[in-house]
């Protein structure tokens, strides 16, 4: 503590009630402010951070809600959270994918724009991004899930076929189309929010969502046995001993794959190869009488 | 307490338990369809060429609501996404809703400002140009481009009003650009038009071929319907052709993409494969099959002037000269896999695989193509070189084994090719450069003899005279070359209605605007919005659009669909029936006959045309009705009670006359109060029954009882197999202009986009029109995705964005951009090229470069 | 002591040394402040990039990085020590800065709140409002204390939630929302609860300041503190009035007539408004003293220390 | 004054059953219902005895599984 400019004596008895009523007062300050701080630091669903965010605690505590990402962001779609309007913690950047989603730039000039660090420079893909992730989120009302051919999402994902794959189904109501189901698959998803800035419908049927709320986890216990022995590349015991049957003449068994095949029957057709693979005035004159000069 | 106050906690009571239990409650869920009062009717879809059953929900006056037809058999309830939002498309906020006339000090002025007219003063102004035009500069001097979004009867009143009134073929609709190439082969080898086969191929073919269709986007429902297939038949397949890859490819068995214009080197190779292997159907061929030769070296539509032109030996030539089986043989047998693929850039074992089932006898194949295969220079060729691989192996008019041409217009098929609409053509297949065509039209329209031109102005050989006192001349005039003479001033008037013409045509810079913008020239636009058309007008006719009128289209596989009149149009806005109509009482006879016809119909003398061509006694016959349909609802019809008969079933019941009695059998309709009830009818229909499968007997009544097949457009009943050899491109890339460009659509924007941009959701969606390129030609270039570029060929610029990782993967050396894009004309870029023989626009290549800006 | 009524303040230095040359620092502060603004929001404004960000980090010329130093500590009491460089070479630039001309520069010659706090203190004296809630100047340490406990425990920098500070600057430049109300807040905190409240007892940017400028070398000196004639107009105008009585009236205890508190912002206030000219900028180190004669103001001779 | 909300668990071929029970008890409403047998029920009466003896009523309709209370205002 500074020592007092002075000419006044201390009392010591006051000065020692008014230490502690100065520290009481920021004490009750502080414990507000903890508290608001906790409430205001949990980000909204809505809000997505820029790419190469920490995670959000991390971030918090690093951002130093400069706005320099915002300023080199050439599609303009950050914004620094304002105390009040916007949810996230004040003063922080974050876009909204439904009106302005990330354009994914390939040179991510809002990541070294950061003095922090708070998006984090050692992103230089932006495919690797996580902004979020994209979910599908109203199957019931998304018109893909009836069969109707929109697939507005899926065209417009920077990493189509990647992040949001077309599931073909048949249409088992009409009997003669296809539903083209979009998936996400958070392995490739990076949140930009295209998806849902482009989706038709009046509340959007795809959303990106913070990671935390978008994603679930397997029990920390279990292994999908496929997925560890397509990684092993083999089996992870002891391969299984050879097995043999009694088959009655012109009838094999194919223990692994297709069972019992007769070939005494007239051989069936191969089942199916599998499945692999508004900018106008609203006075017309305005735009009949500009000329041609303004068409590029 | 208040009553309010406690409502209040009880709703949040409610609502607490709702949201616990997972239940969503009308009062509080978000958004809640109020259905009641809406009346429905069923409506065809106003754009693409697939024809999906639409019911329209009606109240108060407004459209506002749609759904898929679940009864309509193509789309079963379903639509795409531009069918999903039709209800918004007439609701654009920019709707014009009256006459606008260049205006100067008060008088018409082509360098004024639009200014609002009465229908009155717009057609006085009109007529007074057009009957200049017609004296001063002959039949040619006249024009009006009309539309395969036409309703059938829109189509058919135009038809006459040019043909019989003005006396004049300049008649053309955008079809020209989009579907003159199907046209022309199936002439040449069936000669009759439209596909033989229908959408049940969908489902019965075992093989889908694609050359040049983008169908998962252009047709999206059909594209179901061939998923689907794909996805449950045991063994059935999916190759894709293109020049780029793009969404179809996600389904595709092979992929091939091939560089441009070689796809005849394809069709070739196949041909000879099919022969060297003994594939063909020898049967087949020797009942059904003559082998045509053509001329080669043909041009490529552009000016005469241009050394391309002067260059070729046999420009525009067509004419075929018989040739033998073996002469055939010996035309293709250069086309070995190795030549092919050398020529194309696709590896032999793609070509080897799509040969391959074309080949084999049990595979049932449906081939489809659109404007890869339409808007070519070679386009007809193209076309008939897969009627020939369909033909040497009799894979045709049966269920599963369709050579198939799919529209992308509501109604090319319907209203451009049924009614025929083109310079050279008559209703039902007839055609003005046979006299006798004419002159049974001239018996239908009650008109003198020689009122309709002939194709060289000449009627038993003699002269045909001409109210410009001059001879009539060559009278046909095709799309592009409409635009030519706009700009050379020997066509003075031009009348677009029902497209965007302005904006669809190629070589905007060069040819279009300057034609558009010729002070000698008069242009009249009907739209209902302020399109780039509309805006390079000088007059502008406000229209009534779809649900707003009764009307007609017809699709792809034949079917035609009516609708009636939902709701009113927007302020003075007119129907394309009503103007065309209207407008011919501001013409008289006098103004645009010479005295020797009118001699030959005394009783027309000082009449108007539209007593001559409407009110004939024929198209007034039938009284004004009040509409109803089968649940007893009221419909308005604002044509008939203007005109005070019902119009549309007088065109349609005369135009249906074309049918039943005209020299060309095959093209039967039903009588008009039929297909109000039906979701639309395959025609021909006979006995009130649908043909799905033409040319086959037990399928075709045309067919005779043990004929088996008989191609009858033909006299000898044979269809042609016509040689094409592969011929290069007119602009290839060079050093300088190093990127082959190519322009066409996206699912969510159809054509000009005039009405899918004014729909909010679609516009947001895909706000911008992109450049499609390779990751490679971008990073050669310096750019990164999403950079601004400009793209520049020989002819124009324009900007936009750079797009890499889009749906559309073009491979390097070419690009890809959509037209739908009023802010950015990519027509400013194209070249004016053309099939000499269809005269369809090859917007698929030129040359271009990119530059960073 | 008498205060001097309102319509008379300064009015000795108008009549003596012009308006322009009695209002000064004070123009040259609100001119240095708004620029600051100025050229923070051109960017976006005008397209034209000079300054870029706001004043918790920003990026001069595109080149300089700058940022602030209590905004560095939380970061590091909040446990981020994976800063990246430009935040670190922006921090020590920064602290280096104030480190030299004076912590409390910050506050009177860029800080956005001193106009809003100015302001409020003309009001008070103009409305002669007397609600005087007594804080301890020293609130600002526990403040600062608090600021960069909290950082520890929350694991974040929670301040920044609600510092009026950075809440007006950045609200200037990228949008307020409701941040105008915690500003409002403090407007109304010192016009009517405490007189000089924010800026002299409760910001803890404030005080993190003051200790950066504990030893800086610019300072306001008071060479011709014998000729101050007691009228106390730099009192009245003086946001820090602890800082002034030792360097002007503390040649009896020895001290030199430089203000050395750290309290002290270098406003130039006081040198303004002093119809006799006491005061002045000058160094730390240099002791000298001039002696005049009262009678002949301006007539002083520099005399060594 | 006592309001209250909660959610009623019936078996689903009994719900209907159970819906008619219950919305003839005096100041109960079902606001919703589902296949399911989830019924939203309201309780609005000026006795806060009542509605707790209503809410263990509840349990005694035949058909009803389970309820839960969601919401309770009194004053």
């Amino acid at each position: 503590m500074p020592k007092n400019n002075g000419h006044k004596k201390l009392n010591r008895r006051k000065f020692l009630a008014d230490t502690a009523k100065t520290a009481c007062g920021v004490g009750l300050f502080g414990l507000a402010l903890g508290m608001y701080g906790k409430a205001a630091s949990s980000l909204p669903a809505t809000a997505i951070r820029p790419p190469g965010a920490l995670a959000e605690d991390k971030f918090l505590a690093a951002c130093t809600r400069c706005g320099l990402c915002v300023r080199d962001c050439p599609y303009q779609i950050l914004k620094l959270a304002e105390f009040g309007n916007d949810n996230a913690a004040t003063g922080t950047p974050f876009f909204t994918a439904r009106t302005g989603p990330c354009e994914m730039c390939e040179d991510i000039p809002c990541v070294p724009a950061c003095p922090t660090g708070a998006l984090d420079h050692a992103l230089v893909d932006i495919t690797k991004a996580r902004m979020g992730l994209a979910v599908v989120i109203d199957q019931e009302t998304c018109i893909a899930f009836q069969g109707l051919r929109c697939e507005i999402c899926y065209n417009v994902c920077p990493l189509r076929k990647e992040a949001l794959k077309l599931e073909y189904r048949p249409n088992k109501r009409s009997g003669k189309h296809a539903l083209f189901i979009p998936i996400v698959s958070s392995d490739a998803c990076t949140g930009c929010g295209l998806c849902e800035k482009a989706c038709i419908m009046e509340e959007a049927a795809i959303k990106v969502m913070p990671m935390h709320l978008a994603k679930g986890e397997l029990g920390r216990h279990y292994r999908l046995g496929w997925d560890q022995k397509g990684k092993q590349g083999k089996s992870l015991v002891t391969p299984d001993t050879e097995h043999k049957f009694n088959l009655p003449e012109g009838v094999e068994y194919d223990y692994y794959g297709k069972g019992l095949i007769d070939k005494r029957q007239a051989p069936l057709t191969q089942p199916g190869a599998q499945v692999e693979k508004t900018p106008f005035s609203s006075n017309p004159l305005d735009t009949l009488n500009k000329g041609f000069k303004e068409v590029k | 307490m208040s009553v309010s106050r406690r409502d209040f906690i009880k709703t949040n009571a409610i609502a607490a338990a709702a949201a616990t239990a997972g239940i969503s409650l009308p009062a509080v869920s978000t958004a809640v369809a109020d259905d009641s009062g809406i009346r429905w009717d069923k409506t065809a879809c106003r754009f693409c060429g697939t024809g999906c059953s639409v019911l329209v929900g009606v109240k108060d006056g407004k459209v506002v609501a749609t759904q898929g037809d679940p009864d309509a058999p193509v789309n079963r309830g379903l639509n795409c996404i531009k069918g999903y939002f039709l209800t918004k498309i007439m609701y654009g906020k920019d709707r014009l809703t009256k006459p606008l006339l260049r205006k100067k000090n008060g008088k018409y002025a082509k360098d004024g400002q639009f200014e609002e007219v009465s229908w009155d003063e717009a057609f006085k102004t009109m007529a007074e140009k057009w009957v200049a035009a017609r004296k001063a500069k002959g039949p040619k001097g006249v024009g009006m481009f009309g539309s395969g979004q036409w309703t059938i009867w829109e189509g058919y009143a135009a038809q006459k009003l040019l043909k019989g009134g003005f006396r004049s073929n300049s008649l053309e609709p955008n079809a020209r650009h989009c579907m003159a190439s199907a046209v022309g082969a199936f002439m040449r080898a069936f000669g009759i038009d439209e596909p033989m086969g229908c959408y049940d191929d969908l489902e019965h073919a075992d093989v889908f071929v694609l050359w040049g269709s983008n169908m998962a986007e252009m047709h999206p429902i059909l594209w179901s319907r061939m998923t689907n297939t794909r996805l449950t038949k045991p063994g059935c397949e999916v190759h894709v052709l293109s020049t780029f890859e793009h969404r179809c490819f996600e389904l595709s068995d092979n992929s091939i993409i091939f560089h441009p214009q070689t796809d005849l080197a394809i069709g070739n190779y196949i041909a000879n494969y099919i022969i060297q292997t003994k594939a063909y159907n020898k049967e087949f061929i020797d009942k059904n099959v003559n082998f045509k030769k053509t001329p080669t070296d043909i041009g490529y539509g552009l000016r005469a002037s241009d050394p391309r032109e002067k260059a070729a030996k046999n420009r525009n030539k067509g004419k075929l000269s018989k040739i033998s089986f073996e002469e055939y043989a010996a035309s293709v047998a250069e086309y070995t896999v190795e030549k092919a693929s050398e020529i194309s850039g696709v590896p032999v074992e793609n070509l080897e695989k799509l040969a391959k089932v074309y080949a084999d006898p049990k595979k049932k194949v449906t081939s489809y193509w659109t404007m890869g295969f339409n808007q070519h220079t070679r386009g007809v060729w193209m076309n008939g070189l897969v009627y020939n691989i369909h033909l040497l192996m009799g894979k045709i008019s049966e269920p599963g084994n369709s050579p198939f041409s799919l529209t992308g217009q509501p109604s090319a098929c319907g209203t451009a090719r049924e009614v025929g609409t083109f310079t050279h053509r008559l209703p039902a297949d007839l055609v003005v450069k046979k006299d006798g065509h004419c002159k049974f039209a001239e018996k239908m329209w009650k008109l003198p003899a020689g009122t309709i031109p002939r194709a060289n102005g000449k009627m038993d050989k003699a002269e045909q005279s001409d109210i410009s006192g001059k001879p009539m001349g060559k009278t046909l005039i095709h799309a592009v070359a409409m635009h030519r003479a706009l700009k050379d001033g020997k066509m003075n008037t031009f009348w677009v209605m029902c497209n965007n013409n302005l904006q669809a045509a190629a070589n905007f810079n060069e040819e279009s605007l300057p034609g558009w913008r010729n002070p000698d020239n008069f242009i009249t636009v009907s739209d209902p919005y302020p399109t780039i058309s509309a805006m390079g007008a000088d007059l502008i006719l406000p229209t009534a659009m779809w649900a707003e009128k009764e009307g007609a289209y017809g699709n792809s596989e034949r079917r035609t669909q009516f609708w009636r009149q939902q709701v009113k149009a927007p302020g003075e806005s007119r129907s394309d029936v009503w103007q065309v109509m209207e407008f011919a009482k501001y013409v008289k006879v006098e103004d645009v006959w010479p005295e020797d016809l009118i001699a030959k119909a005394p009783e027309y003398k000082g009449k108007t045309l539209y007593e001559v061509l409407y009110a004939n006694g024929q198209v007034d016959k039938f009284e004004k009705i009040q509409v109803t349909d089968g649940s007893g609802n009221k419909y308005d019809n604002d044509e008939s009670d203007y005109f005070g008969y019902y119009v549309q079933k007088g065109l349609f019941e005369e135009y249906r006359r074309f049918q039943w009695e005209g020299p060309k059998k095959g093209h039967e309709m039903a009588p008009y109060d039929d297909y109000h009830k039906s979701r639309g009818l395959r025609w021909p229909v006979i006995d009130g029954k649908e043909t799905l499968y033409r040319f086959r007997e037990g399928y075709d009544p045309h067919v005779k009882k043990g004929e088996g097949v008989r191609f009858y457009g033909k006299k000898d009943g044979r269809a042609n197999i016509i040689t094409a050899p592969y011929e290069p491109a007119a602009e290839p890339p060079d050093a300088e202009f190093d990127l082959w460009l190519s322009t066409g659509r996206v699912l969510e924007h159809w054509h000009s986009g005039s009405m899918t941009r004014r729909v909010p959701e679609l516009y947001r969606a895909v706000p911008d029109a992109v450049v499609f390129m390779h990751k490679k030609d971008a990073k050669k270039r310096r750019l990164r995705n999403g950079a601004k570029v400009k793209i520049i060929t020989r002819r124009g610029e324009i900007v936009s964005r750079v797009e890499t990782r889009g749906r559309n993967k073009p491979p390097q050396g070419l690009v890809f951009i959509p037209w739908f894009d009023a802010g950015r004309l990519v027509n400013k870029l194209t070249l004016d090229q053309t099939d000499p023989l269809s005269k369809e626009t090859d917007y698929k290549k030129c040359a271009c470069k990119i530059e960073r800006i | 002591m008498p205060v001097t009524p309102l319509d008379q303040l300064g009015r000795e230095a108008i009549a003596k040394k012009g308006w322009f040359a009695a209002h000064k620092f004070l123009l040259a502060r609100r001119v240095v402040q708004l620029a600051i603004l100025g050229l923070f929001m051109l960017g976006p404004i005008a397209g034209f990039t000079i300054l870029k960000g706001n004043l918790s980090s920003s990026l001069f010329l595109e080149t300089i990085p700058m940022t602030d130093p209590l905004l560095f500590a939380q970061m590091l009491a909040g446990g981020f020590f994976g800063i990246a460089s430009s935040a670190v070479i922006g921090a020590v630039l920064v602290f280096a800065f104030y480190l030299v001309i004076g912590g409390r520069v910050f506050c009177s010659w860029v800080c956005p709140v001193n106009i809003v706090t100015d302001t409020a203190h003309w009001l008070r004296r103009r409305l002669g409002i007397k609600g005087k809630t007594k804080i301890s100047p020293n609130t600002r340490y526990w403040m600062l204390g608090l600021v960069l406990v909290l950082a520890v425990f929350t694991g974040t920098m929670i301040y920044e939630l609600v510092n009026p500070v950075s809440m007006l600057h950045r609200g200037l430049i990228f949008g307020f929302g409701f941040g105008w109300a915690v500003v409002l807040g403090v407007f109304l905190f010192d016009l009517f609860i405490a007189e000089h409240g924010w800026c002299g007892h409760l910001c803890p940017m404030g005080a993190f300041y003051n200790l950066v400028g504990k030893a800086a070398l610019i300072r306001v000196r008071a060479p011709r503190r014998d000729l101050c004639d007691d009228c106390m107009e730099c009192y009245e105008v003086c946001p820090e009035k602890q800082v002034l009585p030792a360097a002007l009236k503390g040649a009896k205890d020895g001290n030199p007539p430089i203000i050395l508190s750290s309290d002290c912002t270098n406003c130039g206030r006081c040198v303004d408004i002093c119809g006799v000219n006491v005061f002045e900028f000058g160094l730390r180190f240099n002791g000298s003293e001039e002696s005049c004669s009262k009678a002949e103001s301006g007539s002083c001779v520099k005399a060594q220390a | 004054m006592t309001i209250c909300s909660l959610v009623v668990y019936a078996r689903p071929e009994k719900a209907p059953v159970v819906e008619e029970a219950i919305s003839m008890l005096e100041g109960t409403e079902v606001h919703a219902a589902t296949k399911e047998g989830k019924l939203i029920v309201s309780i609005d009466h000026p006795d806060r005895t009542y509605c707790s003896e209503t809410i263990m009523g509840l349990n005694n309709i035949d058909g009803v599984v389970s309820t839960s209370l969601v919401y309770e205002y009194f004053e």
